[in-house]
């Protein structure tokens, strides 16, 4: 019933947005002007048949001369866009864009652990500033950032003597005893229908273009390093992904030393 | 290939909390609300090889059918979910069948049992191994070893071994090694006419290959090694296509990939060999004088009126064999199938000599040098013996596994009214098939992705191979063994001192191998653990080829002079038709009816799904009255079963085909009431060289029942028609070569 | 995005045709190659697929109305007139002698599936645009997008899409995998839910993978580096795969040496009199200019015996 | 509550005194008399609203029974999913698609009768064009509703509206689908504007001739204060006349625009160029005889057989006498250009539709759509009411298998030989549907006579004046001038 409210606001709002994005041409900022490089990579194809050899290919504009988008900045959007140019988006920073609060089995402290050394944070201690990839290892190589075995927990823990005693401390090694695994709850979660890639994204920020990890990471993420249970900053909306994706239409999905992501839907929804 | 080194540790503490299955929606479903679980994947230290989101690959053996083929599983967050084939292996070389992919779904059938059950009047009873096994013990004491039988399928490797070694262990205790459907009278003949039982076939360097009904596209011995030399036979490595002429009297998926199909009365295959033999004679070909004067009577006028091949097809044939050698002459199913099944055989084999193929295309098979693992087949005579000594009340315990006898039994062998003399039947399965249901204790089975063995092919390519089945995931449900842990518990009762020193059977298997490391092919200074590291994580150990010939000599043949073949059947008009049992490639003799994929894949010739049918052909349709779809009844001397119509062109007028394996009351709920089993209509007929039931000789009549289907397959109301479209195109030319191709 | 930037960028946001159109293929174009004469349609390659793309099984009484989910079928052709089913026609037909001839020439096995087509006409028609071509030649299913209109099935030549008519993953239901065989779903494919049109993506899944590797890397995907359910399981290696625009790849030879042109509908195939290797190679149903990416291969028969 | 007119009399309750001349109810009326008064017309549309025939209720009643079927189908067919309504993934489209374009087509009649032949100044239509223009914007409505049913994930509809998001996907412009959308959408709303703009004057008439109730309030608000002023009178005139220009454009591209879902695609037998004038003019034909059906059940429910009488039915059954005739050259035409084509497969198609699995139904839907409106062509039959009545049910459901013969068999036999399917028989959750649509549509137009003027006062007036000045003239032998409205 909810859903069915919120799609007929939507197509209200919608409609309207129609009529009133016809003036609105400043939001054009994605403009795509006719690219002489195309017609020739396309010339280039005709000529030779039907298979193109790969120098031809590079010719497209935007190719390895182009530089890449080295600003990510996060997205902000003010309440003329929001109504005109992205009502859906509009309507979800009413309901869920923090999504729910998810009671965790350990209340962990993401402070405590991976917080800036200097920062004294709410429970007066500072933070111990552990990179997200000590834990979360596999998500330079995997689809998945994962979520730590217990035995990691317990291989630092089991030499801190000094908060053994502590409730939360407890609790893990209850779990350790018992040998079971903590049944963590997933905070950032997508649909079924969306396969976001955080090898790719760890890969080109962190190790190519060699941004700190807490940038790249935060992005999407939120500042976790000054939470506890970490919990959604952001929408994680196609918006969001889109925002950065749709940069440069004229750059393919396959382009291999592309600047921008790609813009295929196929990529997420398979 | 991955570090396995401590997987199967690793594997039991996965367990199946820690894999979140993503059955994922599109439907009205959003951004989820925090309610998925995500967990770590166990307590213990993460291998490298189980990142979550990343494929790990790991060797195994595929036990859906006896061909051996090697596969690797790809395992994700402790989930098997795609079996692919292992390119290492010179039989299957990286590739799969159809069969071979749905051992996932018998793997993560809902079907399975996870528990043994004791029978309880009509009732199952969920019990512990412990009590089983106690059972077990108990039941056998007292009992001499001669009154325990063991039945199953094929064996071979470390099972087979154990096995043996149990059946030793018990005393005079039989094992009786049975299978539906297996080339039993073709490997006798083969083994008189080249001395060796399943000769390795060169069908890639064939020029032509003419087959006597051997489906070796299909489902004959190993498909997937034969598909692959066909394609190779096909382009034609030395520039001339290869030409695949099939004689049979039903069409198969080798007939239908034919370049001629020669459709054959039912039961003259031999004479039409021979009558090959003397045309080839006729035509100046040099035709040994022993093989001569067995096939002077065999004239064309002769061969035409009895086996009903055109004269002109023959001609043709003799022409391209004469011209284009090597060729390759097959003999399958359909020509041993008969009472004169072996002299049909020994009649094709000799028109192997005759046209000199022997050595050539058809050459020594590998084999390995260990006896106790060599693979153990057997045909259907040694029901019928296990049957007589049930009926004697001989068989005080009876085990089986790998096989359903009350299933596949045709009713003169009355097994399962036998099987009730038997006053404990112990019945190894994965499901509750009919054997289970008569079953006094059920123990439930690993399905083959998660139990260790090994196992040794009967037909290799290029070299000896022992193939290693590794477990690639942990077990669905805990209370299921593999049958080697079974056989080890059941040893341990008899011969403690000898066996209590294996854990379990993956202890068992290991220490066989890493003791023989020497002989596998390692190096002596090689190290147990890196040498069973390596085995498993191959999955595969190559051993040298032999380098026997076959006999290549006709005179060798015992019997040849005294080889005889009956004229072609009179008719019979109380049972006017031939019964073809046709070997279906997805269902096999009826184990892997309860794969949902394998139902719902058409059947290639007829694109029929879920159900069973009956071909035939137009003229005869006519005949009787039916067209498409009408339910008639066939009757055979022994029973009658009711089955649907499907007119097909692709079969002999005087025939009808069934396929075997559907037809299920039990085993589960995809098999169940799907189709209707003809091997409850099979008539007791027997080679008479070899005992195996004669599966072709059935006589059977059809008659109308007057009830109608529509006929559930994959083909439009236009049939096999194009409508004059361009849609599949086929050039007919002379000489093609292909091999140039890329 | 404004609808005045739409409207100045019209032809931008649709290609019409490979070559014509304002997007070439930009380093890959994944096409695909079937021979039919060593096809010997066992049905491997369809069960390959069910495993790998979560395909359901919707039971006998729904694949007897037409509802079946194989995206990759295995057509079985006879080279001779069809049977005819009415007992009257049947009469005419074997009083005619049609009928005493057995098909002896054999049968052709036809694998066919979404033939990706290069100027697909499903993508047109979709009012929400859920069917695009891909910058790398494959026209995608956006299964979250579909509202499920089936006019691009209607519009389809080959009729290679599949619409789920049920909901096939409800375990109320339509219980296709049901305890524990829904382990066995693969998760890089959504499970599709009821209402949208589902059809062959050329196992993108398995190409974005390696496609992103290849990026992180800096290089494009190399032959051999990735390969379809269907192709890895052909036990005759009938099917080949690969980046046409790679001049290693096996499918761009082909394609090359059977003379078929992408771009073209009528294709100037030579015979070559005389030379005993023919060009085999053409696209189903050419004639109405979807411009296919799967080349088929003839059937071969011998006409000596 | 009771209803009065402005003088505090009752309703006249006595049905004979409707009648000008004494007739009884039942009695043909050839044509509208002269005599009767202005007040008479008032009075006895205004009567209609309070007391129609008891029937009325018996159908509204039964009305609401086929839309209950037909709800209980959808819920059915949404919780379980489009399989059950048997389709197959050859025949992917089935009733629903044939249904939704006959809706849409019987919308044309009602702007043929209203704006076109206002433009024509055919006198005749003035009695009717009010029920047909209602007749047009509930068929849209209908026919939207079809459109809602047809689709696998219906909740998602508006994915179709090409709507500002943040994701920065639109709707694909190309597809036909689209363009119905738009075409559909505009027509439904130019011609409930062109409905309600042309009942302005007879709302101010209720509103008059009304006291108290909620019928006060609505009429008072829908009025917009009408007084019938000069400057009222000449306005309106020129919005009437500009808006009924717009709708027939509106109406000739819709269908054409709804023919070119099937014109557009590839399917052999979809792909005919003479699809839209074909489809433009069936829609007429297929409207035009739902009009005369609802003709006689207006007259009959609601007492109008002083104003639809049998001039103007016979009127009627000839326009769609002419209009099957056109039809039937266009139907024959586009089966002549299939048959003489170069394109086998659509050839193929046309001979499939005549011998094979469908063949019955094609034959019955040439039988009904084009043999049986011959019976039109006989005079003694054109005011008929039975004959008529059962004539043009008939019509209608040659006219709707018409539709299904283009949806079904075509889609049953397309390019591609394997997947032929002719055996899929629509199930009755598609059959409950369609069955529902037709109570839904009825009950629409049951309302709406109700609570609105079915026939339009202000120009029976008119041409009740034109008539007194035509029979004056004839009376003192003079002639009639044209143009008297």
């Amino acid at each position: 019933m909810h859903r069915i409210f919120l799609n007929s606001i939507v197509l209200l709002v919608g409609l309207f947005a129609a009529t009133a994005s016809f003036a609105d041409s400043s939001t054009a900022h994605d403009g795509v002007a006719p690219s002489a490089g195309n017609a020739a990579a396309a010339a280039a194809v005709e000529k030779k048949g039907f298979i193109a050899d790969y120098d031809n290919i590079f010719i497209v504009k935007g190719g390895p001369e182009a530089k890449p988008t080295t600003e990510i900045k996060p997205l902000e959007w003010n309440w003329v866009d929001k109504l005109f140019y992205n009502p859906m988006g509009w309507i979800n920073s009413f309901t869920d864009q923090l999504g729910p609060e998810v009671e965790q089995p350990i209340e962990f402290p993401h402070d405590r652990h991976a917080g800036d050394p200097g920062k004294v944070n709410p429970d007066g201690k500072t933070g111990d500033g552990i990179n997200c990839m000590y834990c979360h290892t596999f998500a330079r190589r995997s689809l998945t950032a994962g979520i730590p075995p217990l035995r990691k927990c317990i291989g630092c823990h089991q030499n801190i003597p000094s908060v053994r005693d502590t409730p939360r401390i407890v609790k893990l090694f209850e779990y350790w005893d018992a040998g079971k695994p903590i049944p963590w709850k997933k905070v950032h979660d997508l649909p079924d229908y969306v396969r976001f890639n955080h090898e790719r994204h760890i890969q080109r920020f962190v190790f190519k273009q060699e941004r700190p990890y807490k940038e790249v990471c935060g992005y999407c993420h939120g500042d976790v390093a000054s939470m506890t249970v970490a919990r959604r900053q952001r929408t994680l909306s196609m918006g969001f992904c889109v925002n950065c994706h749709k940069k440069n239409h004229s750059l393919d999905s396959t382009y291999t030393k592309a600047g921008h992501g790609p813009n295929d839907c196929f990529m997420c929804h398979k | 290939m991955e570090n396995n080194f401590n997987r199967r540790d690793f594997l039991k503490v996965l367990g199946w909390g820690g894999a979140a299955v993503t059955l994922s929606a599109c439907g009205n479903t959003s951004v989820e609300n925090g309610t998925e679980f995500v967990t770590s994947h166990s307590t213990e230290a993460m291998p490298e090889y189980a990142i979550p989101g990343v494929y790990v690959h790991f060797n195994s053996t595929c036990a859906q059918c006896d061909g051996g083929c090697s596969i690797f599983g790809r395992v994700r967050e402790g989930r098997v979910l795609k079996l692919e084939g292992n390119p290492e292996s010179p039989i299957n070389k990286g590739k799969i069948c159809g069969l071979g992919q749905a051992a996932l779904q018998a793997h993560y059938n809902p079907d399975r049992i996870t528990h043994p059950m004791l029978r309880k009047g009509d009732q199952g009873e969920t019990i512990t191994w412990d009590q089983a096994f106690a059972l077990i013990k108990d039941k056998l004491t007292g009992v001499e070893g001669g009154e325990v039988a063991f039945l199953t399928g094929a064996t071979s490797g470390h099972t087979g071994a154990l096995l043996k070694n149990y059946v030793d262990a018990l005393g005079s205790a039989k094992h009786y090694a049975y299978e539906a459907v297996t080339p039993t009278v073709v490997r006798a003949a083969n083994k008189k006419s080249y001395g060796v039982e399943m000769p390795r076939l060169h069908i890639d360097k064939a020029r032509v290959v003419v087959s006597f009904g051997a489906d070796f596209l299909g489902a004959w011995v190993s498909p997937v090694n034969f598909t692959q030399q066909y394609a190779k036979f096909r382009k034609g490595s030395d520039g001339m296509r290869g030409v695949l002429v099939q004689v049979e009297s039903k069409m198969t998926l080798t007939g239908a990939n034919a370049d001629r199909w020669l459709c054959i009365r039912p039961g003259t295959e031999g004479i039409y060999a021979l009558g090959l033999i003397n045309a080839l004679g006729a035509k100046g070909f040099k035709v040994p004088a022993t093989a001569a004067t067995i096939a002077r009577d065999y004239t064309a006028e002769r061969v035409v009126q009895e086996t009903g091949v055109s004269a002109e097809h023959t001609e043709k044939l003799v022409a391209i064999l004469m011209q284009r050698t090597p060729s390759l002459v097959l003999v399958g199913t359909a020509a041993e199938g008969y009472a004169h099944g072996s002299e049909n055989a020994a009649a094709i084999t000799l028109l192997n000599h005759v046209l000199g193929n022997v050595g050539k295309t058809m050459v020594y098979p590998a084999s390995v040098p260990f006896p106790q693992i060599e693979p153990k087949a057997g045909g259907r005579n040694t029901l019928h013996a296990l049957s007589d000594d049930m009926k004697q009340g001989k068989v005080k315990v009876l085990f089986t596994y790998g096989s359903n006898p009350v299933f596949t039994s045709n009713p003169s062998v009355e097994f399962k009214e036998n099987l009730q003399k038997v006053p404990f039947k112990v019945v190894l399965t994965h499901y509750r098939d009919e054997t289970a249901m008569e079953a006094d204790l059920v123990l439930p089975l690993d399905s083959v992705l998660e139990d260790w063995g090994s196992s040794v092919p009967e037909y290799m390519a290029e070299t000896a191979q022992i193939n290693i089945q590794q477990a690639l995931s942990e077990r669905l449900y805990p209370e299921t063994r593999g049958f080697g842990d079974v056989l080890l518990a059941l040893l341990k009762q008899r011969r403690p001192a000898e066996y209590d020193k294996y854990e379990d059977f993956y202890a068992y298997l290991r220490n066989a191998m890493v003791t023989n490391k020497v002989a596998l092919g390692a190096s002596s200074g090689t190290s147990d653990d890196i040498f069973w590291r390596d085995t498993v994580s191959r999955g595969i150990i190559k051993l040298p080829a032999t380098t026997a010939k076959v006999s290549g000599k006709l005179a060798a043949i015992p019997s040849l002079a005294k080889l005889t073949l009956p004229n072609a059947f009179a008719v019979d008009e109380a049972y006017p038709f031939h019964l073809i049992p046709y070997t279906s490639a997805h269902v096999r003799d009826g184990r892997h009816a309860n794969i949902p994929w394998l139902q719902e894949s058409p059947d290639p010739i007829t694109t029929i799904v879920w159900d069973s049918w009956i071909e035939i052909h137009p003229t005869t349709a006519i005949k009787l009255g039916v067209v498409e779809g009408d339910i008639v009844e066939v009757a055979s001397r022994s029973g009658a079963i009711k089955v649907m119509v499907y007119v097909f062109k692709g079969i002999h007028p005087d025939a009808v085909s069934i396929p075997m394996g559907y037809g299920h009351e039990a085993m589960g709920r995809y098999a169940k009431n799907v189709g209707s089993n003809v091997f409850k209509i099979l008539d007791s007929i027997f080679d008479r060289e070899t005992g195996e039931l004669a599966l072709h000789e059935t006589r059977v009549k059809v008659t109308k029942t007057g009830q109608k289907v529509r006929i559930v397959k994959d083909e439009g109301p236009y049939g096999g028609g194009q409508a004059g479209k361009r849609i599949a195109l086929r050039k007919t030319t002379d000489k093609v070569n292909l091999s140039k191709e890329v | 995005m404004s609808i005045a930037n739409l409207l100045q960028n019209w032809s931008r946001y649709r290609d019409t045709h490979p070559y014509g159109g304002a997007k070439p293929h930009m380093g890959y174009k994944w096409a695909m190659a079937i021979d039919m004469d060593i096809c010997t349609g066992c049905n491997a390659c369809s069960v390959a697929c069910y495993a790998e793309n979560n395909l359901a099984v919707v039971g006998k009484e729904k694949f007897l109305n037409g509802k079946s989910m194989h995206w990759l079928r295995i057509e079985r052709y006879w080279h001779d007139t069809p049977e005819p089913t009415d007992p009257l026609q049947l009469t005419a037909y074997t009083a005619s002698g049609a009928g005493k001839h057995f098909p002896d020439q054999g049968a052709h096995f036809l694998p066919i599936m979404c033939q990706h087509c290069e100027a697909a006409p499903c993508e047109t028609v979709c009012p929400v645009g859920a069917t695009n071509h891909t910058q790398d030649g494959i026209n995608s299913q956006i299964y979250n997008r579909c509202v499920g209109s089936r006019y691009c099935l209607v519009n389809c030549p080959y009729k290679v899409r599949y619409f789920n008519w049920y909901n096939y993953q409800d375990p109320a239901t339509e219980n296709v995998w049901p305890e524990p065989l829904n382990q066995q779903l693969n998760p890089d494919v959504t499970v599709r839910s009821k209402g949208v049109m589902e059809k062959c993506t050329f196992c993108v899944q398995r190409l974005r993978a390696v496609m992103v590797d290849a990026r992180t890397e800096e290089r494009l995907v190399r032959e051999g580096e990735v390969q379809t359910a269907c192709q890895q399981a052909c036990m005759a290696g009938a099917i080949s795969f690969g980046n046409m625009l790679n001049p290693d790849s096996r499918v761009g030879k082909q394609w090359i040496e059977q003379g078929v042109n992408i771009a073209l509908d009528v294709q100037s195939k030579n015979e070559h009199v005389g030379d005993n290797t023919p060009k085999r190679g053409y696209r189903i149903l050419e004639n109405l200019r979807p411009y296919p990416s799967v080349m088929y291969l003839e059937q071969v028969r011998e006409s000596s015996v | 509550m009771t209803l009065k007119i402005k003088d505090d009399k009752p309703f006249l309750r006595d049905t004979s005194k409707m009648l000008w001349d004494g007739e009884p109810a039942h009695a043909e009326v050839k044509d509208m008399s002269p005599h009767i008064s202005f007040a008479q017309i008032t009075s006895d549309v205004v009567n209609s609203l309070e007391n129609p025939r008891p029937i009325y209720w018996w159908a509204i009643a039964v009305c609401v029974f086929m839309i209950a079927v037909g709800v209980a189908c959808e819920v059915y067919q949404y919780r379980t999913g489009l399989g059950v309504s048997n389709k197959s993934n050859t025949n992917v489209w089935g009733v629903y698609i044939a249904s939704f374009v006959f809706w849409v087509g019987v919308s044309h009649a009602g702007t043929l009768l209203s704006a076109l032949l206002h433009l024509t100044h055919s006198d005749w239509r003035k009695s009717v064009f009010r029920y047909a223009e209602a007749m047009t914007t509930f068929a849209l409505m209908t026919a939207g509703l079809f459109v809602l049913v047809h689709l696998g994930r219906m909740w998602q509809v508006y994915y179709v509206m090409p709507y500002p998001n943040e994701r920065g996907v639109w709707s694909n412009f190309q597809s036909p689908l689209v363009w119905d959308m738009f075409v559909i959408g505009t027509y439904l709303t130019c011609s409930s504007i062109f409905l309600y703009t042309g009942m302005i004057p007879d709302l101010a008439v209720f509103r008059d001739n009304i006291h108290d109730g909620w019928r006060k309030k609505l009429y008072t608000f829908l009025a917009m204060g009408w007084q019938g002023t000069d400057r009222h009178w000449r306005n309106f005139r020129v919005a009437y006349l500009t808006l009924s220009v717009y709708l027939i454009i509106l109406a000739v591209s819709g269908h054409s625009v709804v023919s070119s879902d099937f014109a557009m695609s590839q399917q052999p037998g979809f792909h005919i160029t003479s699809f839209p004038p074909y489809f433009v003019v069936g829609a007429l034909y297929s409207g035009n005889a739902a009009l005369i059906t609802v003709f006689i059940v207006l007259r009959f429910m609601f007492r109008y057989e002083q104003y639809l009488n049998m001039d103007v039915l016979r009127k009627l059954v000839r326009l769609t006498f002419a209009l099957a005739m056109i039809w039937t050259y266009l139907h024959l035409i586009e089966m002549a250009t299939v048959w003489y084509g170069h394109d086998t497969a659509a050839r193929d198609q046309l001979y499939f539709k005549a011998t094979g699995a469908y063949a019955g139904w094609w034959w019955l839907f040439n039988f009904l759509a084009i043999v049986c409106p011959w019976v039109m062509a006989f005079r003694r039959w054109q005011t008929n009411l039975p004959v008529q009545m059962v004539l043009s049910l008939l019509l209608n459901v040659g006219m709707w298998l018409e539709r299904w013969m283009i949806v079904a068999p075509t889609l049953g036999h397309s390019h591609y030989p394997w997947t032929f399917d002719f055996d899929q028989w629509p199930s009755f959750v598609q059959w409950g549907i369609l069955f529902a649509s037709f109570g839904w549509f009825a009950l629409l137009i049951l309302i709406f006579c109700k609570v609105f003027p079915a026939v339009s006062m202000y120009e029976l007036k008119e041409l009740n004046y034109a008539r007194k000045v035509e029979a004056h003239h004839a009376l003192v032998g003079e002639p009639a001038t044209k143009g008297a409205h």
